[in-house]
């Protein structure tokens, strides 16, 4: 399960080298898209760092790092049209800011103070922050064939991890797909542990082979080449859009951060293992391949670094300073018109709150 | 007036609902060719297109899911579960994200999801297929749960429900399926969350729903025979419940029993007391008694009888309450 | 999916003829074995006739006919081993018969007199009749890993239709079989039918492949051919036997009945492929090879259908006959002690009851 | 005597388990290695060998299926959830087979199972981690549902459940986690099935379990400088229900509030009411008051302290009883 993997599709070596020529020339990416995909990257980074930084300090609750897995984010939603649709797991902070997410939203998931992250998913094509695993996969499929069924052509993309293909719900969702046509991108993110349980133990087959039992193709790329991942979900979109076929993209890359900031990962994760990693680093890989092809020089990348500091500390303000949420909106978020039983009671909390002000206020 | 079944009515307001509204899906396992194996999909294939109308693969959990997102597409998903003992494995999706994507996304996106599921016991059947999954769903905030017992109540609460913005658990008691009654197949309005007062009476309430709504009617039969005035509620919805009708009717006979087909500990049952022990207790002459299957998983065919609440049992607690 | 199909293991072709002589040959079977193998297909047979009528006749529930899947229930069970542990769903009256199962018993749970259908299943090593589709796997794959921790050489085997490799479950089943190398035989009688959903609606994989996802080996035979599936799945046995290793068998063959007595099957299933599929007949099929090697004359076919007759009999006899079951039962059967409620709830009804027989007495 | 967290007692009573019947199989998502999530598995699986402690794939049918079949092979299973809000794929193993397989046998098989969850809320966690499932599984007939509130207690339950020859639901307050008792991690033969008077009062009954306890405790307390005592009741298991301590105390108080975090509607509270008010309704002084969780889905962390049950509205609803 190491990158020198035989069936490993790859267009950059890890020092930054073009390993597949035809492949790199036959992309359809411009130097500025290029520059899009390292920046993207560099701020998934960034914002990272940052929110691990916050919930060290207290504002938010709980956050699981994308660390190392960047260009599997990135590379993948690159690929995508404005078209298409989102279907994060929790952990997709490199593909929402691809998709133009409003960070302060979505990282107030993680500091607790609303569900889902995302308003207006229909709108933004990126659904709520899903927690229980593999379940969106099967909203992913019903989005896809629902798309379809109005001509649309755009397609859905599902992110989950290795851990996900255990679930019942992700065989649901890939044998529906095949069945309708769904026009889904199942992406997996291999890297490597569900939490303390390595891959070994998480399934006894390869994950892009499993596949080929719901009737279409597999691939299995490099998840720290960000260029080989784009080629892998291009090609997929392609699929999709001409005829319906899914496709299930394994990019295997490594969970180089803790699975939260909960997580105590001394525990199981061999420290060789992140050592040897460290090493296949997906930003370093891109950026030795730009500069070597001259596609950003150092200001450039200084501009980029001065950009993500900018985006990481409008995240934390917006975060720490915005107003508690009202209370009486967990009431009114529950159905479209409040039935009778739901009014009883959001009236004896404004009444309660209302009290207590007054109190606190006479 | 003819006589309509509640299985045609049913298939009438599916069909209704496919010609209003052409956001309306029908899909599950036998839906489509077959009918379903209750027919209440009769020809609604053939009718309104593979399209509108499809059968899914074996998958419960993934039928709920795919409506989740159908419905971020715009679309308006009534996937049929195929029996009661078989929606479980749907749970899930219903409890973690049917019920609480609206909620989830900041009240930013509706689930207007009407999941179909034959419910309940009474007819004879196999294991698995007699359940009674009211009270997992009216526990679950985030759906409306509705259960009709007659064809014309089954004809409007299913066009209202499919109507809703929000996911709603429509349970079809299957005993009533073959229960006739006369009156025209058109839409009255009838909303959602009102519950019926099926004959009035004066000494004493009873509360119920589903399969359970004719057992009562004779049960009160019985009584007025012996000179005792009951009250027949018949809820129609479970959440939300109509709480006007019931502490009204708890008020004016002040002696309530509740009678439904789920086991006992912790049934909707329960709820049903709680609310009018809240709501009404200075007006009750006697405690509000439940009568209900026993707190066994369902037993086989050929006892079901002594599980289901009978007359007998219905009336004892009614004496009770009578004589306390 | 006609069994001409290429990747279909066979012994037999439809005429009774041995196609691979070499595998014949290679079989551990002696003459008795194929008498008994072909004595419990007609048993079968003619148990289910007796079923569908008995229902027709009011005597049972609902039945569901195993008519045309003789040869995949028969063959496979008859390569078990006495450790051997069955997990059936609930079409396997064949595989019952060769396990000895008490078939008054078994048929009771049709009558609906009581569930399942087993007494004693540890005992058996017969579990259960299960209903919903699919959720038996996983406990062949625990009882596979219970008794390998108990150094045990048994394996499971675990019998499912077509339509059961849409669920979850068994996606869940098979890899946790093949990630704790459970000794399982996940045996797929493909009927071409789930009720009224063909294959093609059902997946658009090919079963047998879907077992490469998980690590392990699946094969397809001719589920028409009786000595063909014994050898899948004697091989399989021997996989499992020697290290735990499992196999998914997908049988070939054709649900020649309604789904169930209950079933109207004229609104989908075409006349014509019915009668593709009666040529094909398994029973006939093992009878002439049989006659054709001189296994067995006409006296035997005659005794076989004699004793056939009197099972059938037996069967109704003893269902029909059987005293109804005390009320009582449901309580004890819930929990070993009667905790407080149950006992309320049960006094409750022997006390209405023995009212009801002393007023009817008195 | 030292003090003991809950999770300490626990990790306690599976290794004595694990020690005492080699039977025991203790399994699930992260229960080698790291421990679980919250430590609960501690060191087992290094004490007791990969055989006895071992991960799973990451599904929960899976888990609780496997655990039907081990049991079949005569083994113990003592699988985890990791969290509340991910037990529902396991709902369907559970419904169908672990609380119907001795039943299905016709009472020849037993289930063993002990399938522990972590519970509740009020510890600031993510959404779908702080879901009160009990319900769910106290309407399941064929279920033991066991909730401790204390470190001694949960040592003792757990014990006991393990040894219980049915299933059971072990429910694990996760903000009692870290609750701290003085005592000793050894068995003392508490029965599953008993309530535990807290604190005695003549007032009032505060009836609760798990998370709710404390806060109980607290009202009682605060109550109590006003005058007012109330006895507090930690029900401990919902099933089997101590009936006859609830009653009792139900009886001696005439007044009672049933506190709970789960949504109001159907929850285990409505089930405490209709006990009461059958039971113990010539007694009653005032109606019995329920004060539990809203009928939202759980809101997101920031926003529990408004959602759970806190003294104001617990000594609230008291005060309604009280001059009722
Ligand atoms: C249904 C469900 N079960 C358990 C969990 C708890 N959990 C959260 S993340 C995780 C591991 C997921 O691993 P993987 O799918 O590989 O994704 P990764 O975290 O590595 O990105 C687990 C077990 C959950 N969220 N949902
Ligand atoms: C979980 C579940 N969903 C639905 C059903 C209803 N049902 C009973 S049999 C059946 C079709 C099964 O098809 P297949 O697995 O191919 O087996 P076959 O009946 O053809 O032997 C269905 C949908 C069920 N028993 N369980
Ligand atoms: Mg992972
Ligand atoms: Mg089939």
């Amino acid at each position: 399960m190491t990158p020198a993997d035989d069936e490993l599709a790859r267009i950059l070596d890890p020092s930054g080298a073009v390993v597949d020529r035809e492949a790199r020339e036959a992309l359809d990416l411009k130097e500025e898209d290029l520059r899009a995909m390292y920046r993207a990257m560099a701020l998934a980074r960034q914002v990272d760092l940052e929110c691990t930084a916050l919930q060290r300090q207290g504002e938010l609750a709980v956050y699981p790092p994308l660390l190392g897995q960047e260009a599997a984010q990135v590379g993948s939603a690159y690929a995508l049209g404005e078209e298409d649709f989102v279907f994060p797991a929790y952990r997709e902070v490199g593909v929402a800011i691809i998709r133009g997410i409003d960070l302060v939203e979505y990282t107030h998931f993680h500091r607790g103070t609303r569900h889902g992250g995302i308003d207006n998913p229909v709108d933004r094509r990126f659904a709520e922050v899903t927690i229980p695993i593999a379940t969106h996969a099967l909203h992913a499929v019903g989005w896809a064939m629902g798309t379809r069924k109005d001509g649309g052509r755009g397609c859905a993309i599902v992110y989950f991890g290795d851990g996900a293909t255990s679930e019942g719900d992700f065989h649901e969702a890939c044998n529906f797909a095949g069945v309708f046509k769904a026009p889904v991108i199942f992406f997996c993110q291999n890297n490597g542990w569900a939490i303390s349980v390595p891959l070994a133990r998480q399934t006894a087959g390869k994950i892009y082979r499993k596949a080929d039992g719901y009737g279409f193709p597999g691939v299995r790329v490099d998840g720290n080449d960000v260029l080989a991942v784009y080629r892998a979900t291009r090609e997929a979109t392609d699929r999709a859009r001409a005829d319906g076929t899914p496709t299930l993209i394994e990019a295997m890359t490594y969970r180089m951060g803790p699975h939260s900031t909960a997580d105590d990962r001394s525990r199981y994760q061999p420290e060789e293992e992140i050592e040897q990693w460290r090493s296949l680093d997906p930003l370093f890989r891109f950026r030795k391949y730009l500069e070597t092809e001259g596609a950003i020089d150092h200001a450039f990348v200084e501009q980029v670094e001065n950009d993500a500091g900018e985006l990481a500390a409008e995240i934390r303000t917006g975060i720490v300073e915005a107003p508690p949420r009202n209370v009486r909106e967990i009431f009114e978020w529950t159905f479209t018109e409040l039935p009778p039983h739901l009014t009883r009671q959001r009236d004896e909390v404004v009444a309660a709150l209302e009290g207590e002000e007054e109190g606190a206020g006479g | 007036m003819a006589d309509v079944t509640m299985a045609q009515a049913l298939n009438g307001a599916l069909r209704r609902a496919l010609a209003d509204d052409d956001r309306v899906l029908i899909f599950g396992e036998d839906v489509g060719t077959l009918g379903g194996v209750f027919r209440i999909t009769d020809k609604l294939q053939a009718e309104f297109g593979e399209d509108r109308v499809f059968d899914t693969p074996l998958a419960e959990s993934g039928i709920v899911g795919i409506s989740v997102g159908l419905a971020l597409a715009g679309w308006r998903p009534v996937p049929e579960i195929q029996f009661d003992g078989f929606s479980y494995p749907a749970l899930d999706q219903v409890i973690s994200h049917v019920a609480k994507y609206r909620f989830r996304s900041a009240g930013t996106v509706n689930m207007p999801i009407v999941l179909r599921i034959p419910c309940a016991g009474g007819i004879g059947a196999a294991e698995h297929h007699s359940e009674s999954p009211e009270a997992y769903y009216a526990h679950t905030a985030g759906l409306k749960v509705v259960i009709p017992s007659t064809p014309i109540d089954a004809f409007n609460l299913l066009l209202s429900s499919i109507r809703d913005p929000d996911p709603v658990i429509f349970l079809e008691p299957k005993s009533r399926y073959w229960s006739k009654e006369s009156g025209e197949l058109e839409p009255n309005g009838l909303p959602i969350g009102r519950a019926r007062v099926l004959r009035e009476g004066e000494h004493g309430t009873l509360v119920t729903w589903g399969g359970m709504v004719p057992r009562c009617l004779q049960a009160a039969e019985a009584a007025a025979e012996d000179g005792v005035s009951l009250e027949v509620l018949d809820l129609r919805c479970l959440v939300p419940l109509d709480l006007e009708a019931l502490i009204a009717s708890a008020r004016k006979t002040g002696r309530v029993v509740v009678v439904h087909e789920a086991p006992m500990t912790a049934g909707f049952g329960a709820e049903v007391v709680a609310r009018v022990v809240e709501d009404a207790f200075e007006y009750l002459e006697a405690p509000v008694l439940r009568v209900t299957g026993y707190d066994t998983p369902y037993p086989p065919a050929k006892s079901e009888e002594y599980y289901l609440p009978d007359l007998d049992r219905i009336l004892g607690a009614v004496q009770r309450t009578l004589t306390f």
